[in-house]
């Protein structure tokens, strides 16, 4: 095991598979001269070439767009995104073309392409480079989604999404790039659509995705000290969902809360409810709660930023809440 | 446009096989659009379909200038391209009817056919849509330096579309392989297209980028055959993209059924006059390139082909529902 | 009361509010010359004249932006995108700006805006123009979503709509376009955030919208002989969404089913599952059962559209699997 | 560009009051960034923020040939624009800091900041997000025929989104009132212009629209002034857009803190002998237009004016948390 940071692992991880295999491109804003807008690719251009390694202009649906075409003549691109907030200027190849096109034409292609995009709030960058968007995109059928919190995850889930011979919206949390842990030293990788228990419990099941995951962690602390033992599962991939492994936690603690950053109303923690309540019912001892940021976008203001994103207390109360 | 019609001699620097296969190209989807109608006034083909009957010239030159590695990405007025890039009427029709031996196996119809077998990397339901997908295609062969080259088509309406600036730039920068070939048929459903874009030359869009723009008679297939064939070996010999406009007309409505009430008999006759079958079929019988008899012949031979195809696709049975569930993730 | 139809209830109100208000202006691909793609708009630009009555050129995003940029200096616009899966080419200024513009301005200005497109299935018309994309919407928050499904409903809720000081995303849907039925005569409007509900019951709660709501009255009837009594709730508007309407019916039938197009993984149907143990779990004498659209796109082929859109008979299976 | 300095005259078209205001207006935007700045790299300022020093000229020409119910919509870069469009320091620093006090109660910062009463319709962090906006409000005026008129500002990477091109084609063609001014940086974040662009000369986009295109030097605020006056003038008369591209420098990284490692020092040092302020202000001491007791004293009361307005945003409150809730929905 070695110490990285999250970003380092996801260089890692793009170096790696782009030295295996000839066939992984990449390419975004800033990508190969600047090294990424957030130094994920440093060096990139010089190891592989700027044939493999290129700098786009500021265009985000041709940046995608031509990974799609790409995927369909032989190659595995990466696209890089910046902020996940630029999807919205991606979004026609996004959802009619990328998650379609494999269905639409009956299955002729494949379309093994890993599309990059910093997500998530805490860095007080305000309404449009703050959101979380897998809500979204899991209900859109042809896109796996992968949300990693843990260098280690990020590492092997990123190398996983590359290999993977679907479209895969890699998403990557700001708020984590800094994020210091062990990672294994040498080959690895982790299949997507395994849940990691990054906590084991008795008491209640607390789902949270990637910054929540800290969150939920810390408030298992607190709950621990209070005689509660919860359980922490980070669905590390979000399509496919690892339903098994929630299901039997909840079965096991016959409660349930999810934390996440998206929006409340739709947001990606119903689909964790509905699961529940559909698999589980009989087993719920309380209601399932969901944690989440309120119907507000983000403000620039730290205090109004903090005030909206979910933090361990409330986990802590709404825990408290269902197990009276 | 110049509505005189005038018997065209053989052009000299196209050779003769290569203006009858344009003729026979022209004719193969002519007459399958022609039978698509049908089906679908009849009520066979499901959903929606748009045919091109009118504007055979720009397919036939352009895919006819293309080799068999090379790529095209076209529209939902598609089916010209595809025949002309050598699809084949049965699984065309039973596409277009949703059968399960259709290209797509019943998933896409005809805004959504493609053969990925012959580089046809799909129609597209969205105006503009295949744009950044033929782009990347271009790409794709810089990167892999395997000399393919890529033909995208779409409308005059498309060309309002961000997607279009995007993807121009970024192949006139990189100098990728690819040729856009825009069918002006004039109008974008019943908009003119004078009322979408604020330059009446759109082949002058290509200035913006840097490129060689170039409006071509879209009712002349020797012409398109022509700037096709130019733009493909420039496009082929490194030195990027070129737009062509050709400039055409649809003779009927914008989807099948559709009488497209905004247009004048007297337009539509006129075109009609240019009619690009008629024109290059003169020139050959006038020439000697060709007979009256092996025309009949080939003509027959169609007939025969159509029926057949149309019978296999008929014949076909729908998708197994559960299908529904396949093709999605590998 | 007369008879008209879905779109002739949508002429009507564009018309009447037209007539009402001069800043009302609308916009979209062949909407003045042609009347537009659906016959929504016949001879409103004789009427109104082309300068309230525009064609567009096929450029989904500078639509949506220009109804933007001409709120916020004083009209009331309604744009028109024809398929709602042409947000696609829209989005980011749907979620990037329309959405958030008042917002992170801190309130200084109103967006009335109207934006309407067709959406659902049924049409054969495969899998980029048959999406139903609300789920996306009420997870953004910013804009409200109206999802009506009578003549009666789509008149009154977009007479609303456009009187509305906010952005509203008001979906027509394609396979209820020639549906007649009964309209009141005479000025009307009813307001966003008020649940209908279609049929009185007491043994289930079936929460349907648009062309669904029309399958679950079917299952109803068919439930009502097998001495079930279903009560059917359309909510109209998903965001808002009157939760008191339908939590009360959950609290008198004890038992839920939600049925809607989305796709089933993150649809609209979970926050309708999530409010239901959220407000009323204890009431609750089975599991609410969900139903959607399998996580797949919609095909060409009439026997694969049929087979994954929700149908009356699921609905009644659905049904009695929770009242056993 | 010419990196040589020379004494500019006093430009006997435009008049002395104007060169005036023109100086004094860069001369407000360059000591608010850097006072912007000095509070960022305190961490005074939270999220993201960027500074135009060095492109004041742009600013400056442009916003003083607006009148008062004339619109603009600007960038992540945005400060300028709003300062020259008449915004006042305390509320500005206020939002910068998210302050309650701010324009925007805290919610935007600097990537959001507005003052709809001023016609400021909003910086914007999504690079060209801005354009469709102005479009809109430029038909707007035309619908509402108030002679107002909108100036679009955005940088030359913005130029390669598709909301640039769906904008023009749109603004074209129905000769909306706005004019679009690319302020070209010559860099996209790290990036050469030329290599994001397959043109090395933006203002020939203009061509792709019919309507006029012109490169202005962008370190002279009265080039600017002059072409901006023409293009606004040419706005109102109803002969629709006109796209100006501004060739300046940003003398700062991309961002505030960031170096901007790509660039050499021989590059920033040719630039900023072309100062535009500098320039403005030697050919206004020269000429005798301005004496230094003026400009001295001017300055002093700008140093004040700046002092008081970090105070006030200093001094003021954050926003109440339950804020948050508010303003999303009338
Ligand atoms: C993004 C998008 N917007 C609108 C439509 C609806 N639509 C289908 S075809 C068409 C007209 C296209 O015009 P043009 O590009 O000239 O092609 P043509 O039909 O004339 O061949 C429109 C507006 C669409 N399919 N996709
Ligand atoms: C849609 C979108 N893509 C990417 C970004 C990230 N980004 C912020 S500023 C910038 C560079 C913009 O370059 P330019 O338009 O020249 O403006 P400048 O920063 O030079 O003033 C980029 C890529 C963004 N904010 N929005
Ligand atoms: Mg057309
Ligand atoms: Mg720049």
């Amino acid at each position: 095991m070695k110490r990285i940071s999250y970003t380092q692992a996801v260089t890692e991880a793009l170096q790696e598979e782009m030295r295996r295999d000839p066939k992984v491109v990449i390419w975004g804003e800033d990508t190969a001269g600047a090294g990424g807008a957030f130094h994920m690719t440093p060096g990139f251009a010089d190891e592989f070439g700027t044939n493999r390694v290129r700098d786009t202009p500021i265009a985000e649906n041709i940046i995608v767009g031509l990974a799609v075409g790409a995927a369909m003549t032989g190659l595995r691109p990466i696209a890089e995104l910046m902020f996940a907030d630029f999807f919205g200027c991606a979004m026609d190849q996004v959802m009619n073309q990328m998650a379609k096109a494999r269905y639409m034409f009956g299955g002729q292609i494949t379309l093994p392409i890993t599309v990059r995009a910093a997500s998530g709030a805490g860095t007080r960058a305000a309404a449009q480079h703050s959101q979380s968007l897998h809500s979204w995109f899991m209900n859109l059928p042809g896109l796996k989604v992968v949300v990693p919190s843990t260098p280690a995850d990020v590492k092997g889930l990123l190398k996983s999404s590359i290999r993977d011979n679907n479209p895969v919206l890699f998403f990557e949390h700001k708020a984590l790039f800094n994020i210091k842990d062990q990672v294994p030293v040498g080959e690895y990788s982790i299949p997507l659509g395994v849940a990691d228990v990054k906590r084991q419990g008795t008491d209640v099941t607390i789902v949270a995705v990637q910054q929540m995951v800290y969150r939920a962690l810390e408030a298992a602390e607190i709950l621990a000290e209070r005689g509660i033992s919860a359980e922490v599962i980070d669905p590390r991939t979000l399509v496919p969902l690892d339903r098994e492994t929630i299901v039997n936690s909840i079965k096991k603690t016959r409660r349930l809360v999810v934390v996440d950053e998206c929006n409340l109303t739709s947001g990606a923690q119903n689909e964790i409810i509905a699961l529940a309540v559909e698999r589980a019912f009989d087993y719920l001892d309380a209601p399932p709660r969901r944690l989440g940021v309120p119907d507000v976008p983000f403000a620039q203001s730290p205090v109004l930023e903090d005030y909206i994103l979910p933090k361990s207390g409330q986990i802590v109360s709404a825990v408290q809440e269902i197990i009276r | 446009m110049n509505a005189q019609p005038t018997v065209q001699e053989v052009t000299p620097d196209i050779r003769k096989d290569i203006q009858i296969a344009l003729l026979h190209t022209m004719l193969r989807v002519r007459k399958f659009e022609e039978k698509a109608q049908e089906l679908f006034l009849n009520n066979k083909i499901p959903g929606f379909a748009h045919v091109s009957i009118g504007q055979e010239a720009v397919a036939a030159g352009v895919c006819l200038s293309l080799s068999e590695g090379d790529y095209i990405t076209s529209t939902h007025r598609g089916h010209g391209h595809c025949i002309a890039k050598g699809m084949e009427f049965p699984r065309m029709f039973a596409e277009l009817m949703g059968k399960r031996t259709g290209y797509c196996r019943g998933k896409g119809g005809s805004m959504h056919v493609a053969d990925f077998s012959r580089g046809v990397l799909g129609a597209n339901g969205i105006v503009g849509g295949g744009i950044p997908i033929a782009t990347g295609a271009a790409l794709s062969a810089q990167i892999q330096k395997n000399d393919s080259v890529v033909a995208c088509f779409f409308g005059d309406g498309a060309m309002a579309q961000g997607a279009f600036h995007e993807s121009l730039n970024v192949a006139a920068l990189w100098k990728l392989p690819v040729i856009y070939v825009c069918e002006n048929n004039l109008y974008g459903e019943w908009t003119h297209y004078t009322r979408q874009h604020s330059i009446p030359d759109l082949s002058q869009r290509a200035l913006a980028y840097g490129i060689p723009g170039q409006r071509v008679d879209g009712m002349d297939a020797l012409a398109i055959y022509r700037a096709a064939t130019q733009a493909i070996a420039r496009a082929r010999g490194g030195e990027g993209p070129t737009l062509l406009e050709c400039v055409t007309f649809r003779y009927f409505g914008h989807y099948i059924g559709d009488p497209h009430p905004g247009r004048t008999d007297h337009e539509i006759e006129n075109a009609k006059l240019r009619d690009p079958i008629d024109h290059l079929r003169q020139a050959l019988l006038a020439s000697g390139a060709l007979t009256d008899r092996e025309l009949a012949l080939f003509e027959l031979g169609l007939g025969n082909e159509i029926a057949d195809a149309v019978a296999f696709a008929e014949q076909s049975d729908d998708p197994e529902p559960e299908s529904a569930f396949e093709d999605l993730f590998v």
